[in-house]
């Protein structure tokens, strides 16, 4: 039962994963997104790692890919051409990217470590769930957690300060100074359902 | 389900907590517009009393919340020189455009969330919190880049940061992922353990970890192959904040480096020493030879930054305390090297229409010998002429390489060092050797150059607050290069704390 | 006493900043002489008879990395440190006398650049001398590069000189390596320590010695300029401004050569023996190519800089005779050259002021309306061409000595050298001075401005000609020490050597005691002997 | 005051002399300045004769003394002393040197009045008369060679005198050099004697060498090569002579006091005075000895057929040399020093007259246009045909007994010996013949425009000068004798100074008359007692019967010169024409300096070119913009890689890893 | 199942989220591939924490999502003030910055 929902999901994954890179449609790259996180929340969940999983779905296939999907909206969707300007980087990418796993999967195979070979340690039903993560959190990782909160912040004014402001774009070449950016704070769309909210 | 708070020492923890608040309030004084003005005044307020709280705790070590922070005085030294830069940034920024266009609180606040970042990450001694610190430190920079939005060269370098220095992180991640499964703990202490138990030690998964860690923090120090965003971030920023990049981001990831390396990963040590000691040769030979023939001087400080990091690099190799203890002292003197060069960088751009081209500094020692002055005693500085911190910094550097047997490392700093004055003089040669380029006329169209941006400000050179952080970070420079042994004592401090 | 020394031209050139521009030059005079007066004051001071340092300083700099702020003189440099008290002062005065632009910071540089050097000369902590060492390089960058002139089809004078400094740091900064090598294998885990006589005390291990060796070859060698490591010189020669270049050539070539005697032969002795052969050919080959060069030359300022690389050839080859004698000489050779080639160039100058070009071809006839010229000119070229009863000749002749009880070949090769010299030497004096003299070159004589600046140095090469027991007595000492270490296995010195044939030093030593050879000898074999013939 | 005192009082004279008119060369007259310069000398020659009288005060035993001033160079078992040394030897060519300078002085006195250069004249002259007695008196090797080197200065100065002359200063040149080779010599010779001996100082080098060496070993004969390396050089024997012609560039004064008198003996005193080292050294003294007759012979042939009046007079001076080398090589020494003394004073003699006819000819030199100066110029011709006969050793003048003397000397040796007597003779025959044949040429017959302008007018003749080698005129204003010329009719030092000469040049002989009284020989014996071919003396009746082969040899050879010149004028151009090749072969004086010029200038000035075109270029330069090169182009490669494309860098970030990744892999299995 | 299979499909996944930067060309998609990048560090992580039998790893995770959000905020802001200046959406144009 266990392994066929491992298989089944980590083909999700990874077909969601291999969507992303390789639909020419940026949109289509966000819906194969979404595929993969969830799969990714399933093998979370057997991992026995509840909360995990339930943040997973939450903060990402919730919040994030909400940001995405407004901004390839906003930004137009357009295919990009398959023209690589970069000599051998088609050639040496996909070689490189084989060269990782490779490597990585020696590293895990070769290691002497006993417990990768095992299903990992028996633990109590309680592990992973809301309560021992929030203790955790608050006892053990405080200052992880609100450091990450600044950080949320900071990104979401940073946000802000990048896409809020309407600068008179001027576009390459050209040298107009516009003066003073006005500094009227845009209930801009994308700063809204900023995920400080899922912290 | 009883919940018990974890003890925390407030007056260890105060500098923390001061930034924070700090933070908080300039942004806030970014919010009510009136206010905006006073942004810089509280952000320097806020530098000063987070520094003055850290020398309050300067000599004694105690970890923090329940172990995932550990104040010592190489994170004290190490967030000092972080403080002391952005203050520096701080006065660079007044009258920046960036900052008019970001808005003068947000661009600040920024700005002190990325010291917040630097303070934690030198004193994190646990995975998490040194994640989430680089973290702290890298996205409010990401931004600060590109906050110069008029200009498509700002943005780009923004975007270039961003994706590469997130490339950098997600490898980071897996590698401090594999290291947690390697040794089943997330704290420096308890990998230290964790790995150097029987079996595991040169275990392949605890190698490749603690590679892909190496890879993540090569990256933020720009050490070669890892460098190449360097040069254009550097180039594309605006000056001010290339200024803070260029110093503090390099110290406090170099401070997570040697504790994570020379804690954590210590039991390990001869698996990664020849390894960092070829990326540190590496380094010191692709930044020489790329800042030859620059023309931007931004551009050719970057390249010097990436020698640079290779030199550094080599004190942390030897694992010693000597080493640290190099290490640290040419942080710091760098620091003052690259913030006198920047001051004067910073003044030109804006009065000038050469922007950052290395025409923009001809004729300097004529037209304006308080600015040249110091530009001079930064460039033999960097290049390691004698009486210069420079000098006794190289001198702790090789004398820690050759100490632990690394004298062939040594060599390569002295070779570099040779190479780097074909650049480092060039730019003396510009001052002093050639009559000003005002006679050339202002043709913006200059690789380097900005050219969209930013009105000239004919009298940028004489203004107070970019001549005297230059004259001061040049007469420490001349100072700690006379009378290095201050200096050497508080590098010493910060090395004795580790070992 | 020695402090003031070192800091006040460093001293005076700071202050001359907040001087009126026309004042600057002879403030800056005004304290090279002051500084002339003070090493003047340590020469007479200075025991002859005393081995080891006299009047020292020794304060911890840095006593975290085990530097010491050591200074002291002994035999060694007592009379470079006046040479480069007595070189400055001319250079300084001449410049004075000339409109510079940007005197401050001429000045200023000259200044340090006096300060760096004798700091190099007096320095007994090696990494002091290191220091001082590349320091004095930085403000001849300045005075090359920025009053230097551009050549037309040729580089600019701020390349020419990045060239000179980039070259000359290749062995500085190996040396550095080195200089911090040597401590710490000394050291062996110990207190590091960097003191020169420490060091000395107990040599590092042969192996180490090899590399350590050349690393400091290469940082001397270099500077002096010897053979295929002058590359630099030819450009930045004819870049340099002159009264800069007086001093150079005439003071900072020898920092090279006593570096070898204060810290190579005490510290290295045993790979100083096994590569004295090298270096001997080395300077050999600098003697001959130096010597070949200069009488192809047409560039006045060339001919004198490869007259010097010669002459910097005989001083190393005297120094690797590796006996009291060569090293003795190579002293004296090194104030004698010194004090010969300073003054060849502030001449040069004046020539190149009247004629208008740095050309030998089309110069001449200069000596007609200017008699007392002409005569000095005459006296510094036969100084220069070791003309026997000059000091020079003196210093060559101890130099050869050393090297034929040494290395005999060496010495026979070396010896034409002397001769080429001889025609180079007169070659300039008489291309530019005699024949018929090209129309639009006016000869005219030296005014007293220029005479007090040039006339003192000439008194001081006949002084030493007359006398030039007056530094061999005062340096003897210290360099038989300095040579002890390494003579011992090569077994260099003179006495050493005759006393390797036996039978003869006991027939002279009782021959001492033997009535003269006019009365007739004790033993008529030699006589009959030569009848026979 | 003992006779060391004197001589540094000898030396002083003239220095201070030549300073003082060196520093006054201002406010001193110029007449002021040639009394202050003759009178230096003749105080030194007054000291000089003091210290003769001193000296003969002593038991001849006892009659050498050294004395030192200071330390001049003493180290690290050097042992350098400014002194001097004085015995019989030094002391005899004191008197020689002082005494025939005091003359010269007063001839150039008038002489050179019209000279620009007048102080420096006669500055240098004194200069050189120091740097002369330093060599003759001085107590060590080192001090020798200063002296050595001094008067090699003094004579270049004093060659390229009249230095707005481009053959002058290339002649000066060319002497330097030579000497200079010629120092070197000695300073090695002065090496291997310290080497082997452990001293500079002549007493006590003469007094170990003997139980030091064995006879001939290496060791000795390389010293005493070297030796004669220096005394060649400057003597101008073969192979180095070849700066001496050349040095007639001089002014008259010059080639008769220092290329005549004094200086180009200094290599016959060399041998003299190391003459306890040569007998230690049979083979380099013989090589000596023939060298001398090789030069002797050499330079008579040459003397043949040269047409410049100083020319032919410099090589008879050779020539002569060669003869007293060879007698102090072969271990005549009070003969060869005599005959040194005889020809000091004819050769000089000689040369004033020369110096007179040529100023009567307005600086040209050449005998083909001269005539009939006999006339015109009594004295000067008298006292021309006495140093003439001197030289051609005619019975009973000075000539006569000093050379006849090494010649019966080396009959006396005997064995090998014997080919000196011969060839010396037949080197006699030469002389007789090329000296009459100059006077002959120049003397009688019908007198030339020159001489005819000074009988009708008794005025020099007057002519712009040219240089006959350049052609180019001569600038008189750096002293060239312009405008008016002085000869010894018309001025009466340059006339007191050549009737003492001939005085000397014809009686002088008659105080080494064999049998009678041989002062000379009496006077020197102590020092040579030492060697034992002192103790060959040849008989009185074969010394006698030397003497009446050698007058008949000079007066059969002035025959032949009478027959050839006045007799038969037309039978030299007849000879000329059948003897061509002889004759260029003579005329380019056997192609000496076409050989040192293959063989040393060509290749010195080839290896230089290559070094300054080729070399440096490529080599040294190359060294310099290769590593450039290697440099500045990985610089541009790291630029190159530097695309500006992100997603190039994030692939060089990944290989790097992936580089680091499979080290740590490898090393870790 | 055994950890060893999760560990081989993260690294897999980090293979093809690395790919993925290496070979597209817009910004957005390169910022998904970094998702995913990240979030095989996560999958580790919990692997992991699995394996050891402590929950360190999973709060590691959570934190990383936090942080691979903020990431993505920057990221897109910095998209749309690229957009705004009417500035192509492909790094590979983006190349005023080089030498």
């Amino acid at each position: 039962m266990e392994a066929v929902l491992f298989f089944a999901s980590a083909l999700g994954a990874l077909g969601g994963a291999i969507g992303v890179v390789a639909l020419r449609n940026p949109f289509y790259g966000v819906l194969a997104l979404i595929v993969h996180l969830f799969s990714l929340a399933v093998l979370f969940l057997l991992l026995s790692a509840a909360f995990v999983a339930a943040a997973q779905v939450v903060v990402y296939a919730g919040a994030v890919m909400v940001l995405y999907v407004f901004v390839t909206a906003y930004v137009g969707g357009d295919t990009e051409s398959a023209w690589e300007p970069i000599p051998g980087q088609r050639f040496l990418a996909p070689l490189m990217g084989a060269a990782l796993f490779i490597e990585l999967s020696i590293a895990v195979l070769g290691s002497s470590l006993v417990a990768l070979g095992t299903h990992g340690s028996d633990v109590n039903p309680s592990f992973g769930n809301p309560a021992a993560i929030g203790r955790l959190l608050l006892e053990r990782f405080l200052l992880a957690f609100e450091a990450s909160s600044i950080l949320l912040l900071l990104a979401a004014v940073g946000a802000v300060i990048l896409a809020g402001r309407r600068v008179e774009g001027t576009t390459r070449g050209s040298s107009e100074h516009s003066s003073e950016a006005p500094a009227e704070r845009s209930e801009d769309p994308l700063v809204v359902p900023s995920p400080g909210a899922s912290a | 389900m009883n919940f018990n708070a974890p003890h925390i020492d407030y007056a260890a923890l105060s500098p923390v907590l001061a930034l924070t608040v700090g933070l908080c309030v300039v942004l806030l004084s970014g919010v009510f517009r009136p206010l905006h003005r006073t942004a810089p005044g509280l952000t320097l307020i806020t530098l000063a009393a987070t520094a003055g709280l850290l020398i309050w705790q300067w000599g004694d070590a105690t970890d923090l919340i329940s172990g995932a922070l550990r104040l010592d005085d190489l994170a004290i030294s190490i967030s000092l020189i972080a403080i002391l830069t952005a203050a520096f940034a701080v006065l660079f920024s007044i009258r920046e455009p960036a900052a008019e266009q970001a808005g003068k609180g947000e661009y600040h606040a920024l700005l002190l969330g990325s010291v917040l970042g630097m303070v934690l990450l030198a004193q994190a001694q646990n995975l998490v919190s040194f994640f989430v610190a680089i973290e702290t430190l890298s996205i409010p920079l990401y931004i600060l880049c590109a906050t110069n939005m008029r200009r498509e060269k700002s943005l780009e370098s923004g975007l270039k940061y961003l994706i590469v220095g997130s490339l950098g992180s997600a490898t980071l991640l897996y590698g401090m992922a594999l290291l947690y499964g390697g040794s089943g703990s997330t704290d420096f202490s308890g990998i230290a353990a964790g790995i150097s138990q029987e079996g595991v030690l040169s275990d392949p998964l605890v190698l490749i970890g603690i590679a892909m860690t190496a890879v993540g923090l090569a990256f933020k120090t720009s050490v070669a192959p890892f460098h190449q965003w360097t040069p254009d971030v550097y180039e594309g920023a605006p000056t001010p904040i290339t200024s803070f990049m260029a110093v503090a981001t390099k110290a406090a990831a170099f401070a997570v480096f040697v504790r994570f390396f020379d804690v954590a990963l210590a039991p390990q040590a001869n698996e990664w020493q020849p390894a960092l000691a070829v990326l540190a040769a590496i380094s010191i030979v692709i930044g020489n030879v790329g800042a030859l023939g620059q023309e931007s001087l931004k551009r050719l400080l970057g390249y010097s930054g990436i020698a640079q990091a290779g030199y550094i690099l080599g004190g942390l190799v030897v694992a010693s305390e000597a080493g640290v203890n190099a290490l640290v002292f040419y942080l710091a003197g760098y620091a003052f090297m690259n913030l006198a060069a920047f001051a004067v960088l910073v003044a030109r751009e804006r009065e000038t229409p050469y922007g950052d081209d290395i025409r923009a500094v001809q004729g300097l020692g004529r037209e304006r010998p308080l600015l040249a002055w110091p530009l001079t005693i930064s460039m033999l500085g960097l290049a390691g002429l004698p009486a210069t911190v420079g000098f006794i910094g190289k001198l702790y550097l090789i004398e820690a390489l050759v100490e632990g047997d690394y004298t062939w490392l040594a060599v390569f700093i002295a070779v570099g060092t040779m190479i780097s004055l074909a650049y480092y003089l060039r730019v003396v040669a510009a001052m002093w050797m050639r009559p000003g380029s005002e006679a050339a006329g202002a043709t913006p169209a200059i690789a380097g150059a900005s050219p969209e941006a930013d009105p000239i400000d004919p009298d940028a050179g004489r203004r107070i607050y970019l001549v005297a952080p230059a004259i001061l970070a040049a007469a420490g420079v001349v100072f700690f290069g006379v009378i290095p042994q201050p200096l050497v004592e508080f590098a010493e401090h910060a090395g004795s704390s580790l070992f | 006493m020695i402090n003031s020394l070192l800091w006040t031209p460093l001293v005076f050139g700071l202050i001359g900043l907040f001087l009126p521009k026309r004042l600057t030059g002879w403030w800056a005079t005004l304290g090279a002489v002051a500084t002339l007066g003070i090493a003047t004051a340590l020469v007479a001071g200075f025991d002859s008879g005393a081995s080891g340092l006299q009047d020292t300083v020794d304060v911890n700099w840095i006593p975290g990395l085990g530097v010491d702020y050591s200074l002291g003189i002994d035999g060694l440099n007592v009379f470079l440190v006046l040479l480069t008290a007595v070189l400055w002062t001319a250079g300084t005065a001449f410049a004075a006398f000339r409109e510079q632009e940007r005197p401050h910071l001429f000045f200023l540089m000259m200044l340090i650049g006096e300060t760096a050097t004798l700091g190099s000369f007096l320095a007994q902590d090696l990494l002091l001398f290191v220091l001082f060492f590349d320091l004095m390089l930085v403000p001849f960058y300045f005075l090359f590069g920025a009053w230097g002139g551009d050549r037309e089809g040729g580089p600019t004078a701020a390349a020419a000189t990045l060239k000179m400094i980039v070259y000359t740091l290749i062995g500085s900064l190996l040396m550095l390596v080195a200089a911090i090598a040597t401590a710490i294998i000394a050291a062996d885990g110990g207190h590091i320590t960097f003191s020169i006589a420490e060091l000395a005390k107990h040599p590092i291990g042969e192996g180490s010695q090899r590399w350590i060796f050349w690393f400091f070859a290469a940082a001397f060698l270099v500077k002096m300029p010897a053979f295929l490591l002058h590359g630099w010189m030819p450009d930045a020669y004819r870049a340099a401004p002159l009264p800069a270049l007086a001093v150079f050539s005439g003071v900072l070539a020898k920092v090279g050569a006593y570096g070898f005697l204060r810290v190579v032969l005490p510290l290295f002795p045993d790979a100083t023996v096994e590569f004295q052969e090298v270096i001997l050919v080395i300077a050999l080959a600098s003697i001959l190519y130096g010597s070949v060069m200069a009488f192809t030359q047409t560039n006045v300022r060339l001919i004198a800089g490869y007259s010097s690389v010669a002459q910097l050839g005989f001083i190393t080859a005297g120094i690797f005779a590796l006996s009291a004698d060569g090293a003795d000489g190579a002293i004296l050779q090194m104030v004698n050259h010194g004090l010969v080639v300073a003054p060849l160039f502030v001449i040069i100058a004046l020539l190149v002021e009247r004629s208008g070009t740095e050309d030998l071809r089309e110069m001449g006839g200069m000596a007609m309306k200017a008699p007392v010229l002409a005569a000095l000119f005459l006296i510094v070229t036969l100084a220069t061409l070791a003309m026997p009863g000059s000091a020079n000749f003196v210093g060559e002749f101890y130099i050869l000595n050393g090297l034929f009880d040494s290395k005999i070949v060496f010495a026979f090769v070396a010896i034409s050298g002397v001769a080429m010299s001889a025609y180079y030497a007169l070659r300039l004096y008489q291309r530019t001075m005699h024949n018929r003299r090209p129309d639009g070159l006016e000869s005219r004589e030296i005014n007293w401005r220029d005479g007090i600046v040039l006339v003192p140095l000439v008194v001081c090469i006949l002084g030493l000609a007359l006398y030039p027991q007056l530094i061999l007595k005062r340096t003897d000492i210290s360099v038989t020490q300095a040579v002890a270490a390494a003579e011992g296995p090569s077994g260099g010195s003179p006495k050493t050597l005759s006393r390797s044939r036996p039978g003869r030093t006991t027939a002279t030593t009782t021959q001492l005691r033997e009535p003269a050879f006019w009365e007739t000898p004790p033993t008529a074999h030699p006589r009959q002997e030569a009848v026979q013939q | 005051m003992s006779a060391t005192s004197w001589a540094w009082l000898v030396l002083l004279f003239p220095l201070l002399g030549s300073i003082a008119i060196a520093l006054g060369f201002k406010m001193l007259p110029s007449k002021a300045a040639g009394a202050i310069g003759t009178a230096a000398i003749g105080l030194a020659f007054v000291c000089g004769v003091a210290a003769l009288i001193s000296l003969l005060g002593e038991a001849p035993d006892a009659r050498h003394h050294a004395s030192s001033l200071w330390d001049y160079a003493s180290v690290a078992g050097l042992d350098i002393k400014l002194g001097v040394f004085v015995d019989p030897l030094s002391v005899f060519m004191v008197l020689v040197v002082t005494g025939v300078s005091t003359l010269i002085h007063l001839y150039s006195f008038g002489y050179m009045q019209s000279d620009e250069g007048y102080h420096r004249f006669f500055s240098y002259l004194n200069f050189f008369v120091f740097s002369m007695l330093l060599l003759v008196l001085a107590g060590n090797f080192v001090l020798l060679i200063v002296g050595w080197a001094f008067v090699g200065f003094a004579s270049y100065a004093l060659i390229s005198f009249w230095y707005r002359r481009t053959t002058a200063t290339r002649a000066g040149m060319k002497a330097f050099v030579i000497n200079v080779v010629g120092d070197i010599g000695l300073v090695l010779a002065a090496f291997l004697i310290f080497r082997e001996l452990g001293t500079f100082e002549y007493g006590e080098v003469f007094a170990r060498a003997p139980h030091v060496f064995s006879s001939n070993e290496w060791t000795i004969t390389a010293i005493c090569l070297l030796l004669l390396v220096g005394a060649f050089a400057k003597s101008a024997q073969l192979p180095f002579h070849t700066w001496l012609p050349d040095a007639m560039e001089g002014p008259t004064p010059v080639s008769s006091l220092i290329h005549a008198a004094t200086m180009v003996t200094a290599g016959v005193y060399l041998i003299a005075r190391t003459h306890t080292l040569f007998v230690l050294a049979p083979t380099a003294a013989d090589i000596a000895a023939f060298t001398g007759l090789a030069t002797l012979l050499v330079a008579g042939t040459i003397a043949l057929v040269m047409t410049d009046l100083k020319r032919a007079i410099a090589y008879s001076t050779m020539s002569q040399i060669g003869y007293m080398i060879m007698g102090v090589s072969i271990g005549a020494y009070s003969a060869g020093m005599f005959h040194l003394m005889t020809h000091a004073f004819f050769k000089a003699l000689l040369f004033m007259a020369a110096g007179s006819i040529i100023a009567a000819m307005a600086n040209n030199q050449n005998i083909d246009d001269m005539k009939g100066f006999g006339k015109a110029m009594r004295f000067t011709s008298i006292t021309m045909l006495c140093g003439g006969l001197a030289l051609a050793a005619f019975p009973g003048t000075s000539g006569f007994f000093s050379k006849d003397e090494i010649l019966a000397y080396a009959t006396a040796r005997g064995g090998m010996y014997e080919i000196f007597t011969v060839l010396g003779y037949f080197g006699a025959l030469l002389t007789a013949i090329y000296t009459f044949r100059l006077i002959f040429r120049v003397l009688p017959g019908r007198p030339c425009p020159e001489a005819q302008e000074l009988i009708d007018t008794g005025h020099v003749h007057h002519a712009h000068p040219f240089n006959p080698a350049t052609g180019e005129e001569e600038d008189t204003d750096v002293g060239f004798p312009g405008a008016d010329h002085h000869i010894a009719e018309q001025s009466w030092p340059m006339r007191a100074a050549m009737g003492v000469l001939a005085f000397l040049a014809l009686f002088a002989g008659l105080i080494q008359v064999p049998g009678l009284d041989e002062v000379v020989t009496k006077f020197l014996d102590p020092v040579f007692a030492d060697s034992p071919l002192a103790e060959i003396v040849p008989s009185v009746g074969a010394s006698w019967a030397g003497l009446a082969i050698g007058a008949t040899i000079s007066i059969v050879g002035i025959g032949i010169a009478y027959w050839l010149y006045i007799a038969r004028p037309e039978t030299p151009a007849m000879l000329i024409k059948r003897l061509r090749p002889l004759h260029t072969f003579l005329v380019n004086k056997w192609y000496f300096d076409e050989l040192i010029d293959v063989l040393v200038v060509k290749p010195a000035l080839a290896i230089g070119r290559f070094a300054n075109r080729t070399f440096e270029r490529l080599v040294v330069d190359g060294l310099v913009s290769g590593t450039e090169d290697i440099v500045g182009g990985s610089g541009r490669i790291v630029r190159v890689v530097q695309s500006g494309f992100v997603r190039s860098y994030a692939l060089l970030l990944i290989v790097g890893f992936a580089g680091l990744a499979l080290y740590f892999l490898l090393s870790s299995s | 199942m055994n950890v060893e299979w999760y560990i081989v499909l993260s690294s897999l996944l980090f293979a093809v989220g690395a790919t993925g930067i290496l070979i597209r060309r817009s910004p957005v998609v390169i910022l998904l591939c970094l998702e995913i990048m990240l979030n095989a560090g996560n999958l580790s992580l919990v692997a992991f924490s699995k394996m050891v039998g402590n929950q360190q790893g999973q709060i590691f995770a959570i934190i990383v999502m936090v942080v691979a959000a903020c990431e993505v905020v920057v990221g897109l802001g910095l998209i749309v003030a690229i957009f705004r200046r009417k500035l192509p959406l492909d790094v590979d144009e983006l190349r005023e910055l080089r030498g």
